[in-house]
């Protein structure tokens, strides 16, 4: 994972197992629901990290839990990198958005066959297409 | 940025793809705490916004709240947000001094007369009006003349908001906020000492996306950022639930992250983000780093009796709430407890011993 | 690019820039028509890279020709990983299918908003709500 | 893997997701060379596609066959469609010999008579039956009774094809192609010196798939591999249009990659996928290398006169084809050339001084 903050942990006496404050667990029911919404009606789901209660401990048990599965991307645009990973429920991908300097600016989990960042877009389509035919005109003319 | 051009236009001569875009829209949605179901709401409107007016006043402050909005100024997202609403007039920010500067603002409000936002920070001095004047003109009247031709007003900082640590006891110089001066028009608070940087941000994109103002609770505060005491969201929420509690800053329970309760910490009063939206890029919050809330932004937080008393004791938490939260058939955590309310609302009619509802929001 | 194999290349006698053979430009107006297809009517478009004559001066020059667009993604399968890259051309993607030791099975040029293989299968989405469920009902009952 | 569980259960077991099924199938589907919009039904066909029994029989071979065949058997697609069809009885592979092994290949034939396929590779000799025996069994008498129960044949090589090398000049053993023995029963050649390990187990995977042959030409040989010539395919073509040649092995042409017709290469006259699909896993194929194409897939390759006598001349090729090309008003290349077969034959017909037909297939 690149560019995460630092985190401050509260840690057990142990030392080694961050506490986890039992906000992961809501959260895993919460996907598990959206999953039976993709299946049964192909329905989508955002949900915005920012606006979840999170501890050190919950973020590390979340993302334990969730693991990695078969597909990571990574995006680049003019205002910084996004990662994309699938996690290891087919389904359910993990976005993060980050700025030009790899700063955190949004994360969200989305229930969905292939998260929306990752389509192309008609309108950049439409200006690649632009640009090939001019690119092909030139070749052509050479 | 010229002011004929949409942001959707200007972004897009920036380089920025569709997918930059709608990673820029996500991200504002965030920022607006609004959920991600808006985000093609969101885009559609900030596509064809056109750059504001934008005024800002600063008054009997320590530059806290300038600093906390142009800290977060890096290439990013509110950078974006910063650069599309960029400022006809900043006294503290600006270049021009005095008469130049004055020139700025005069021209600003001529030229957008009805339309431009205006942004103040600090109190107000109405005791003495020396204590703080600008160009040589007292605050008070600058804000009376600025005010006039504003579309709204933004009060930023618990100083603006409701006068803050100026007007704390003994309040020497007089101070009061904005809304003690302005009375016919529409003002957002967005209280904190400082307020969150992407809480600023979020306001002038709500304004900037949507051209309204964000709806408001009765402290003139947005609900979308206020709507909820720290203590709901706080993720050390459920050791409050099963009675679990640091009583010194160096025990057991402060080490393992018990709730601050009890070491004053004034999260059951206060509204604000800093649980969820946190502070540093979403690095921490003061709880996180064991500290407990000060209230900062909430009016007269200064004068509320000590930053290291506790509100009030819980009647023997374990049992009463635990036992509610086990009614309800639910794991036990601060985002569930956030997320069911209603199923919270029905255990808590049928378990009327819990006592402690001046806590339970 | 990862375990692509060794080229033996016929070089030109400056020896820097591969000698094309004028396969790659037909295929680039292959790749506008379909983008166009994609754009008038949503169709989409493969192409397996197997079945054109390719010199190696050619798979160079259309690899350059194409170039990396915003998107790079990685598939880790049973059978080995694949790579899907959205080339500068946005709804064009080159896809490598890699075996287990890296070597390439297949490559295909894919015109599309985004390739079928990175999309969450519903078959494996079903499996992954089943693993989930199973997994927070343990939760429960711990 | 057991007869009863389907392709797709077999693989699902293994932990392969839909996804790598997916990749698997496209990697099929580009394996039988059939275009990538018939990969819906492939996957279709695969998932309930059924292991088939197969055995395989070597007569009069150097075993490069086999050894090409089992060279692309690592855990790959290539591997699991391998793993699909396992052999019932392959007397090289087979770690059990004489007696042992055939009660193997009578069990097979038994249980699956009428149904199995059979694969052949090497020829059979029929002057001395002793050159060649198997558990001293005569390879024509095993190939005449293993034939009888067979659903399908496939002659694997140049050998089992069409004789290959040991019936080249003077066939001192008296070599014939399967074919000359079994007239009632489906042959699909699979020709080749050795052939590409693909092309035998894509049409492995089209029975696997379809539980059909694939369409055959006059030769015997798959359509969809051997359908064109290699020249047709050649990434050099384009030069050959031009009537640029290496005309010795360390001259300009050569270092510059332009055509090997006049060094005796063989591709204008021989049907493969080298040009294509190329060897050691797309790497290169002997054109790329340098040298020119033999004819190996050839019926009687190794008498046709030499492998580095040219074909013929062209007459003039620069202006005369170039000019078809141009007429055509496409840019010149193979790929081209390939997929625009209809403004090619009208840029024939209108050039009637164009005198090598014989090589513009």
């Amino acid at each position: 994972m690149i560019g995460r903050p630092i985190d401050i942990p509260i840690r057990a006496e142990n030392g080694d197992e961050p506490v986890s404050h039992g906000n992961a667990l809501p959260l895993l029911h919460e996907v598990r629901h959206a999953l039976e919404r993709l299946l049964a009606a192909g329905e989508e789901t955002v949900i915005d990290l920012r606006s979840i209660p999170m501890g050190p401990g919950d973020e590390a048990r979340l993302e334990a839990e969730l693991g990695t599965g078969e597909v990571s991307a990574r995006l680049e645009t003019a205002i910084g990198p996004s990662v994309a990973l699938e996690t290891r429920f087919p389904g359910v991908w993990l976005i993060t958005h980050y700025n030009s300097e790899e700063q955190i600016l949004s994360r969200f989990i989305e229930v969905t066959e292939v998260p929306a960042i990752l389509r192309s877009q008609p309108e950049d389509v439409r200006e690649g297409l632009d640009s090939l035919s001019e690119q092909l005109l030139q070749q052509t003319n050479e | 940025m010229s002011y004929d051009k949409t942001l959707g236009e200007a972004l897009r001569r920036q380089g920025v793809s569709r997918r930059g875009f709608m990673k820029f829209c996500a991200t504002t949605a965030s920022l607006m705490a609004l959920p991600p179901s808006m985000v093609p709401a969101i885009a559609a409107a900030l596509e064809q916004a056109r750059r504001p007016s934008v005024i800002w006043l600063s008054f009997q402050e320590c530059t806290g709240c300038t600093e906390s909005l142009t800290r977060s100024h890096s290439p990013t997202v509110e950078g974006l947000i910063l650069g599309q609403i960029s400022l006809d007039y900043h006294h503290t920010l600006q270049a021009a001094a005095d008469s130049a500067a004055e020139h700025a603002r005069e021209e600003a409000m001529k030229e957008n007369y009805g339309k431009y936002l205006l942004i103040v920070d600090g109190s107000i001095p109405v005791g003495n009006p020396g204590y703080s004047t600008i160009a040589g003109i007292s605050n008070k009247d600058m804000l009376l003349e600025t005010a006039k031709g504003a579309a709204a007003i933004v009060s930023v900082g618990t100083c603006a908001a409701y006068g803050g640590i100026p007007k704390a006891n003994p309040n020497p110089t007089g101070a009061v906020a904005v809304s003690d001066l302005i009375k016919d028009k529409p003002i957002i608070n967005v209280p904190g000492c400082p307020p969150i940087p992407v809480v600023i941000t979020g306001v002038l994109a709500h304004y900037l996306t949507f051209g309204t103002i964000p709806e408001l609770d009765d402290a003139g505060r947005p609900k979308v950022f206020y709507g909820e005491t720290i203590h709901d969201r706080c993720y050390r929420r459920p050791f409050y639930d099963k009675g679990l509690f640091a009583e010194s800053f160096d025990d057991e329970g402060a080490r393992k992250g018990w709730c601050l309760f009890k070491l004053g910490c004034k999260a059951p009063v206060t509204y604000n983000a800093c649980a969820t939206t946190k502070w540093n890029a979403g690095t921490s919050f003061p709880i996180q780093s064991g500290h407990g809330c000060i209230g900062c932004s909430e009016p007269n937080f200064w004068d509320l009796g000590g930053f290291y008393k506790a509100l009030s004791v819980p009647n023997d938490p374990v049992t009463l709430v635990a036992g509610a939260a086990a009614a309800a058939g639910v794991a036990a955590g601060a985002a569930m407890a956030m997320r069911n309310r209603k199923a919270k609302a029905d255990a808590k009619s049928k378990h009327q011993t819990v006592t402690i509802d001046d806590l339970e929001k």
